[in-house]
């Protein structure tokens, strides 16, 4: 029988692996802005002691004026000196290394840990759910700085205690949000079925769960990429985590944030970075998710 | 181009007039016509059908002449609407709002979803009201009660002040016609307004419908894929068929003879209630599903410590059997445990009793342990788009029971997609695509598909034809019934449409309130329904045949509804079964009735 | 020159950004409520406005037993108590077994140790400071159990202030917070947080001082802002300074070219080198870091808020050395010595630092320079009280810079640079001398000096020599003296010396005037 | 769902205990020496003991532990090791002014955010919506420093509008509410949009239109209500983003909030003053979720039956 309609849009172009996700990345304008920036900024991070126009330690006689004030952007600095007349592109440049390693790495670890928590805890509800979902909120009513500082006093600051501190602070919102999408959909007939055919829990949880739970995923994971840039600057003041004078673009808004009226490149630049990063985090995870949902398909 | 309709002297002139109406979608693949030059009149007081499989383009007539096309992805690229003087295709936003609902009104498919959950019903209605002025804040509380009782909601005061949630399906879209009739309008569209309402309840809101047609001389377009529904309710039929309009006629003619092959399938494919072929009785073959005195019963938990204070009672000391190759239909209306009984065979829901798979018995079973058990027993969800996962291509999904149950892999697995597609009648090449890809029809195709790529012994069918079309259904039913032929599948077919079951069942058992009120071989409850609910739910089917009309829904008594909550510590009361004959059962209580 | 007859009236409004700990005279003790407190309570000694000269402030006389033991003061006639009482001997008795009682747990009570009975009522036994005898309503005698140069300083410290003994049962734990004393100014209202406003005290004992009618504190303004708000004309001085951020940015505004007033003052910072651990136990490798760095970056680098130190005694303090040159900066010197003692490649150490901007940034450029000759320094920054306790282990860290933390003298006595952070005494756990030197024989010395009363000049010089020999075991690398700088508006007025009273820090509140008066 | 409630607030204490006790144990653990703190520098080694002793600071964890919670259910937090003050009364003085704050901020980042949100759902992928996006991620990534002294300088200094920080009137509390909002503005102005995009493709709103409502009526009684809801779970989450931000613009706006009362004790280590902001933030923070599950029923009808 013919009767059964053709199915819309009849097309047969699959999805294959990586490598097509990127092409049908980089046929997205603003998706494949995003991924040059981030391309842009690993490169930096990867190859920071090559493309430094200075040494970002040097603290140069000639990088304060004769009362001791950084320079502006121009002449011999590009983006200007900071407080210590050491080269602001340099500096921004190597601090590519740590914030992305925040950013993206340990804000990632935080957003997996607040995944894994919530999709756990609402698929299996009951005791589970009523253990992990506590202690989620008594994580949450934590003051994360606390937990910081105490670290910091008790083991040596190193860029690993920030990234753990982060991870550690930074799941519990993603978790509570999952939990809730989690609980919803596993309500719903497909999963139903899973369990149905005896697929195990890990599999209906990898397999079926976490892909429909992309898109919030990745609207909270490309949020906390700024807050995480910032909170280490946070507690890299306070000790833990880098320490001067290894830059990161936090701390290096943190150090000179009072003298924006004097110096306000010293703020602008290294903000503009962190907001170019989430933003292109955005633009890509938008365009991913889209790609990843069949049923987006041809709609943009 | 079709010539303007003869509308003959004397018939009052058209409200609504479609001429050449064609719209258009954007699609991946560039612009695509879903309708095609479509044209007609609607009179006042007419009903209108517009009739069609899914995906025919029978709402995108309706929204198209609602001005509520989906945009930017659809729009009118072709013909006039005219309703009365009013063209309406060249209409700005803002007049086009003051007629809808003032002139034209519509209901949708799901009342569910179309009501907003967090305002009154009364605030809902009375928005209409105070948008087009029909009368002044202060009356229109009065006014919206007023409306209430005209679509004869019980206890129409309580209504008002409660949320959609609230309401059962058939007071919610009671309120949906509430609310379209608010303004009295010229033209009423009804998109498939019953789809988604047990039979009983459809039969109600057909009625109302007609009843207040005739009360307000208002013009119908009902838009349905229900061929009972068309014999019910419409003056007149336009069959569409990929957005073409393949015939039109008045509803008489059509169903005496209709004119084109299309129209002819359709209505061949329409399963009448008794004009099912004769089964023959299976053998006394081995007892697959032994079920004794299972009962399901969910916990509400309230109160400061969380503890059960309630139980729902969905399944209650049901026992049933299932042979090999036997079809065991379950009926019986919305919530009355049909579906909860499915999955307590697959170990989804905790229950108590005995269920034996193929002489396995399975209480007490992990879900682990559970595994092997469901190599025998797999279920078909009854909304097959559900229970899809939309991101994972259809042909993983098909063979992922042979991939958990470590049964195939690489290559096998690939080889063994293309048996299953080829033998559910899908093209293998389909293998890659998406479920969104697919229509209904194949979608549920795909379901089967996966329930069989285990080679179960039995299959758990629940509602798996009530989502999909006729001529769709037709052919669901004809592949299950070949599979079943072939490998001596057993079925246990779960469906509220008694019409489909006379065609597939051996034996039938109806349900209510999660217990058995009449057990029996098909011909038996279905021919000689002895069970006051029985009766029923088959006056209740719609009639496809126009010159007959359904009998008067019977008197509710013995039906009325019973929640199936229950305090802890206490529960319905049994129903006895007494034996009517050696393969008809029903229960006591009705037996003392009649 | 202050001037004494300046009219009496108008207010002024002082901007701060952290909020007042507490007011009690026993238990403040940080750099802002030290001067608040001065202008609130009196004591029996006090200073000439604007220096560092003693004079007697509730003591109308003075006198000093020929052994140096026996201290007798004479109160002044008619003095009041904010409430209204007059002040008596058994005020002062009260006063200063208040604060060296266990119970109070002053911060204070330890400059009290010379008074005869210390130790023993500071343990808690005994019945009250058995040497402080109230002779009649006037007179108090004190006894010490040594001579000590330095005790009519300690007289004149803000823990020897006199309190009514009523107000403060009465107000318990809380006399912090509703402090009655005899002071220029009374406090009329505390608003936690917000402000809190001083009033002329009418009954005050010296006429025509306070010069103005109210003091407002602002609490909680961040420096940045306060600065805004001094432009705006709502308040006048910046308690907290001018911030380093916008020092050059108001410094070239020739707007405020007669409001700025710069001043030295009794303070010195100065990286320790815990003489303890290796290889800072080496005096050769202390000797080369003190070479190894540039002291005159550092203070370019802070806009030359600031003066290069080469010894612990700031220069306006008795007993600073003009003719002692230190260690000059001569970084190949320093690797050289570094090699000889045996560090040809120099090593690795850690350099702990109070995380509040300027001093992580110092804490580079000593960094930097310490690279230079090989050594290399990792920065712990970290908050005050984590340094405080690094500092105070034995065997934690093994370079601190003082900033932020930095030894501000409590009172202008050469004596005051060295026991806690340099003796002995202090290089115990949770003390304060975190280079852990201990020189027995410079100890003994201090002691010998401090007993020297009368001779003044011999004294001195006795502690220029000490100060001398220490630096000639290189505990510490003296960096630099800060400068202060301030500002006010152009509402209030006064003697330069007062917006930079080296005991009134920042402002002497009580004779600064109002241009509005009359 | 009263017995819901209740049993959400029988869990909301059980967490705060727990966070007492979390506090208590992690603040043991800080190796800086209260008692040296309260000693000065020039303190001898039996000044410091004795002081040790006076406070019970030599007691094992679990008597100090005891003895801290047992003052807590007598509504005693103990004093400030650096202030003597009662820290209740700390506390108290603060509070209000925080909660002031707090709440305006919430106020603020919530018609901030929910406006852009659903401008931007409205004009989605339009150059509106993109523009507005942009501005959400620097209104996140700015350092509310920065922002905080900007606005002073632009409406405070230059324009004269409002007061150069301080508090007391409603002009002393809008910058500041709106340096504290604007990250959290951030925050729901991408949620809101997306939320948004969900509601406007449900039948809902097919319903509304077919009912001839004006667009603005669709938008703000049944778009918005429904998508809403899934933010409004968000404010007790929001609330402990505060936290942090309320240090600095407090700061910034000589605020007389507990977050300079929070840093001071931080930075010198008055441990029962930490440990009473501790408690008043967790509360807060409780609290929040608590607020977010009493109003969500008000909104949702649905909540209740459950
Ligand atoms: N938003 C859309 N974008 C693209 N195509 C659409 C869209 N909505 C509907 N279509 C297509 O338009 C055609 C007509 O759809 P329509 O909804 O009118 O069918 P129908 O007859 O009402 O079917 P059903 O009985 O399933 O409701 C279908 O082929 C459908 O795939
Ligand atoms: N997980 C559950 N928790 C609580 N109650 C449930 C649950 N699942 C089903 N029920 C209740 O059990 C009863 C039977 O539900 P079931 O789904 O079996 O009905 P059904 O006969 O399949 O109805 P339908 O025709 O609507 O599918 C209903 O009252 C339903 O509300
Ligand atoms: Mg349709
Ligand atoms: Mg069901």
């Amino acid at each position: 029988m013919s009767a059964v309609a053709e199915p819309t849009g009849g097309s047969v172009r699959r999805r294959s692996g990586a490598a097509d996700v990127l092409r049908q990345l980089l046929r997205r304008p603003r998706a494949a802005f995003g991924l040059f920036i981030i391309a842009a900024m690993v490169f930096a991070a990867v190859f920071a002691p090559l493309i430094m126009p200075a040494d970002p330690f040097e603290q140069s006689f000639d990088g304060l004026d004769l009362m001791g004030g950084p320079l502006p952007p121009g002449g011999d600095y590009p983006l200007g000196t900071d407080l210590l007349g050491r080269d602001l592109a340099s500096r921004l440049i190597l601090g590519t290394r740590t914030s992305l390693i925040i950013g993206v790495l340990a804000n990632g670890v935080a957003v997996l840990l607040g995944a894994g928590v919530g999709i756990t805890a609402g698929y299996f509800g009951g005791w589970t759910a009523a253990i992990l979902m506590r202690f989620t909120d008594l994580m949450m009513a934590f003051p994360a700085l606390l937990l910081a500082i105490v670290l910091a006093a008790i083991f040596q600051p190193s860029l690993l205690i920030v990234a753990l501190v982060i991870a550690m602070v930074n799941w519990v919102q993603m978790s509570r949000v999952i939990y809730t999408e989690t609980r919803s959909l596993a309500e719903r007939e497909f999963i139903q079925v899973q369990r149905s055919i005896g697929s195990g829990p890990v599999r209906i949880l990898f397999k079926h769960l976490l892909p429909h739970l992309l898109s919030s995923i990745i609207v909270f994971g490309t949020l906390g990429i700024s807050t995480t840039v910032l909170l280490e600057a946070t507690l890299s003041y306070l000790g833990v985590g880098v320490q001067p004078p290894m830059p990161s673009w936090g701390n290096i808004i943190f150090e000179n944030q009072t003298y924006f009226s004097t110096a306000p490149w010293l703020v602008f630049f290294p903000g503009l970075l962190i907001v170019l990063l989430a933003l292109a985090f955005n633009l890509v995870g938008d365009a991913l998710r889209d790609i990843l949902d069949p049923t987006l398909k041809g709609r943009h | 181009m079709s010539a303007p309709e003869d509308t003959g002297p004397g018939e009052p002139r058209p409200v609504l007039t479609v001429r050449d109406l064609s719209v258009q979608v954007a699609t991946e693949a560039g612009a695509k016509t879903v309708l095609d030059g479509l044209s007609f009149d609607l009179r006042a007081g007419e009903t209108l059908a517009l009739a069609g499989e899914s995906g025919s383009g029978k709402s995108m007539t309706a929204l198209a002449i609602m001005g509520l096309l989906p945009k930017p992805m659809a729009r009118i690229s072709g013909g006039a609407i005219r309703l009365g003087d009013t063209e309406l295709t060249s209409l700005g936003e803002r007049v086009y709002r003051k007629i809808r609902s003032a002139r034209v009104a519509m209901i949708f498919q799901e009342p569910m979803t179309s009501l907003n959950p967090l305002m009154t019903v009364e605030r809902q209605i009375c928005e209409v009201l105070l948008e087009h002025g029909a009368v002044s804040r202060s009356q229109a509380p009065k006014r919206a009660l007023e409306l209430l009782r005209d679509v004869r909601l019980t206890e129409p005061e309580r209504r008002l002040s409660q949320y959609p949630h609230e309401l059962s399906g058939g007071m919610r879209q009671r309120v949906m016609i509430a609310m379209a009739l608010a303004c009295d309008p010229e033209v009423l569209i009804a998109d498939e307004p019953t789809t988604a309402l047990d039979v009983t309840v459809q039969a109600e809101i057909l009625d109302l419908i007609r009843t207040l047609q005739a009360e307000h001389g208002t013009a119908v377009l009902m838009i349905t894929h229900d061929m009972g529904v068309v014999a019910e309710m419409a003056d007149r039929v336009i069959v569409l068929r990929q957005g073409r309009q393949e015939e039109t006629a008045p509803v008489r003619d059509l169903f005496a003879a209709p004119r084109t092959e299309y129209a002819r399938m359709l209505l061949a494919a329409v399963p009448r209630l008794g004009a099912a072929p004769d089964r023959p009785e299976p053998a006394d073959s081995r007892k697959i599903v032994e079920v004794d005195d299972l009962s399901v019963r969910f916990d509400i938990a309230g109160g400061v410590l969380n503890r059960t204070v309630a139980r729902v009672h969905a399944v209650e000391g049901v026992s049933f059997h299932i042979r090999a190759g036997e079809t065991l239909a379950l009926v019986g209306e919305s919530g009355c445990g049909k579906s909860t009984i499915g999955k307590a065979l697959l170990g989804l829901v905790p229950w108590q009793g005995s269920i034996r798979i193929d002489g396995q018995q399975t209480r007490g079973r992990s879900r682990a342990a559970m595994r092997p058990v469901l190599r025998d027993i797999q279920m078909v969800f009854q909304d097959p788009g559900a229970s899809l996962d939309a991101r994972m291509t259809v042909g993983d999904q098909v063979v992922e029971p042979m991939v958990v149950h470590g049964l195939a892999r690489g290559s096998e697995l690939a080889d063994r997609a293309e048996w299953l597609f080829q033998r559910v009648g899908l093209s293998p090449d389909m293998l890659r695509r998406y479920p969104h890809e697919f229509s209904g029809g194949q979608r549920q195709r795909i379901c089967i598909a996966r329930a069989l790529s285990l080679s179960p012994k039995v299959i758990v069918a629940d509602e798996s034809v009530s989502a999909l079309d006729v001529s769709v259904q037709a052919q669901v039913l004809d592949l299950m019934q070949e599979l079943q032929a072939q490998d001596g599948l057993s079925y246990l077919f779960i469906s509220h449409d008694m019409a489909v079951i006379e065609q597939v069942a051996d034996r039938v058992v109806v349900m209510r309130l999660g217990q058995i009120m009449e057990e029996g071989a098909r011909d038996a409850v279905l021919r000689d329904p002895r069970h006051p609910y029985t009766r029923r739910l088959l006056s209740a089917v719609p009639v496809p045949d126009p010159t007959r009309r359904r009998p008067d829904l019977p008197e509710t008594s013995g039906v009325e509804e019973i929640s199936p909550i229950f305090p802890v510590g206490q529960g319905p009361a049994r129903v006895e079964l007494t034996e009517l004959s050696r393969r008809h059962r029903v229960a006591r209580d009705a037996m003392a009735k009649t | 020159q202050v001037d004494e007859n300046a009219p009496q009236g108008g207010a002024m409004a002082v901007t701060y950004q952290d909020d007042v700990a507490t007011l009690d005279p026993a238990i403040g003790y940080d750099w802002q409520n030290w001067s608040m407190i001065k202008s609130l309570f009196d004591g029996l000694m006090g200073y000439e406005p604007g220096t560092t000269t003693l004079r007697n402030e509730l003591a109308e006389s003075y006198e000093v037993s020929e052994d140096g033991l026996v201290h007798t003061f004479t109160l002044k006639d008619g003095i009041m108590f904010h409430n209204g009482r007059e002040i008596v001997a058994d005020d002062v008795k009260y006063s200063l077994e208040r604060v060296t009682n266990p119970e109070t747990r002053s911060p204070g009570a330890g400059f009290f140790g010379m008074i005869d009975g210390f130790d023993t009522w500071n343990a808690g036994e005994g019945e009250g400071l058995s040497g402080v005898q109230v002779i009649d309503d006037k007179t108090v005698e004190i006894t010490l159990s040594r001579p000590d140069a330095t005790f009519r300083h300690v007289m004149a410290l803000n823990f020897a202030s006199i309190v009514p003994q009523e107000a403060v049962e009465e107000a318990g734990e809380d006399f912090g917070r509703q402090p009655v004393g005899s002071g220029a100014f009374r406090l009329a209202e505390w608003t936690p947080g917000q402000q809190l406003v001083f009033e002329r005290f009418e009954d005050y004992h010296r006429a025509g001082v306070p010069k103005l009618d109210s003091v407002t504190f602002n609490i909680g303004l961040e420096p940045t802002v306060a600065l805004l708000r001094i432009q705006n004309g709502d308040a006048d001085i910046p308690g907290d300074g001018i911030p380093p951020a916008q020092f050059l940015q108001v410094v070239n505004d020739a707007e405020y070219e007669d409001q700025i007033v710069e001043g030295g003052q009794l303070q010195t910072g100065y990286i320790t080198m815990n003489t303890q651990m290796a290889p800072f136990d080496n005096v050769d490798v202390r000797k080369a870091m003190n070479m190894a760095i540039n002291k005159d970056r550092i203070v370019q680098m802070i806009n030359n808020r600031a003066v290069p130190a080469n010894q612990p005694l700031p220069p306006t303090m008795p007993g600073y050395d003009e003719e002692y040159e230190g260690y000059a900066y001569d970084p190949e010197a320093a690797r050289q010595m570094l090699a000889d003692a045996g560090f040809p490649d120099g090593f690795e150490t850690e350099l702990y630092v109070m995380n509040v901007d300027p001093n992580p940034r110092i804490a580079q450029a000593i960094q930097q320079d310490l690279a230079e000759i090989g050594v290399t320094a990792e920065i712990r920054s970290l908050a005050q009280a984590n340094v405080i306790a690094a500092g105070g282990e034995a065997d934690q860290a093994p370079m601190i810079w003082s900033g932020g933390m930095a030894w501000i003298a409590d009172f202008p006595d050469p004596s005051n640079f060295y026991g806690p952070i340099l003796g002995c005494a202090g290089a115990t756990p949770g003390g304060w001398n975190w280079s852990w030197y201990c020189n027995e024989d410079i100890d003994a010395r201090a002691t010998e000096a401090d007993a020297m009363v009368g001779d003044e000049a011999a004294r001195e010089d006795a502690w220029r020599q000490i100060y001398v020999d220490i630096m000639e075991d290189a505990p510490w690398v003296p960096i630099f003296n800060e400068q202060r700088f301030t500002l006010h508006s152009d509402n209030v007025t006064g003697d330069d010396s007062l917006f930079v009273d080296p005991v009134h820090i920042p402002v002497n509140y009580d004779y600064i005037y109002s241009t509005g008066a009359q | 769902m009263w017995g819901y409630l209740l049993r959400r607030l029988f869990e909301s204490a059980l967490i705060l205990l727990g966070i007492t006790f979390v506090t208590f144990v992690l603040l043991y653990l800080v190796p800086a020496d209260p008692a040296r703190q309260i000693a000065g520098r020039s303190a001898t080694a039996e000044t410091v003991a004795n002081i040790r002793d006076q406070l019970g600071l030599n007691d094992p964890l679990v008597t100090q532990y005891w003895r801290y919670l047992t003052g807590l259910f007598q509504g005693d937090m103990g004093r400030s090791y650096l202030q003597r003050a009662e820290v209740s009364s700390l506390i108290a003085s603060r509070l209000p002014a925080s909660l002031l704050l707090m709440v305006s901020a919430i106020v603020t980042e919530l018609i901030i955010g929910l406006t852009i949100g659903v401008v931007a759902a409205l004009r989605r992928n339009r150059p509106v919506d993109h523009t507005l996006m942009i501005l959400s991620f620097v209104a996140i990534s700015a350092p509310q420093f920065v922002i905080g002294i900007l606005l002073l300088y632009v409406f405070a200094v230059q324009l004269g509008w409002f007061p150069i920080g301080g508090y007391g009137t409603f002009a002393h509390l809008v910058l500041p509410s709106v340096t504290l909002g604007l990250l959290g503005a951030g925050w729901y102005s991408r949620m809101m949009r997306s939320s948004m995009i969900e509601v406007l493709n449900q039948d809902l709103v097919r319903t509304a239109r077919a009912k001839g409502l004006s667009k603005l009526r669709i938008v703000t009684r049944h778009v918005m209500p429904n998508a809403i809801l899934p933010i409004i779970a968000m404010i007790g989450i929001d609330i402990g983003l505060f936290m942090s931000g309320i240090v600095v613009v407090e700061s910034v706006f000589g605020w007389p909030g507990i977050g300079q009362l929070a840093w001071q004790a931080i930075q010198r280590v008055d441990i029962p003053v930490i440990m009473g902001v501790t408690m008043v933030s967790a509360t807060a923070i409780v609290l929040g979720n608590l607020l977010a599950d009493f109003v969500a029923p008000l909104i949702d009808p649905r909540i209740k039956t459950k």
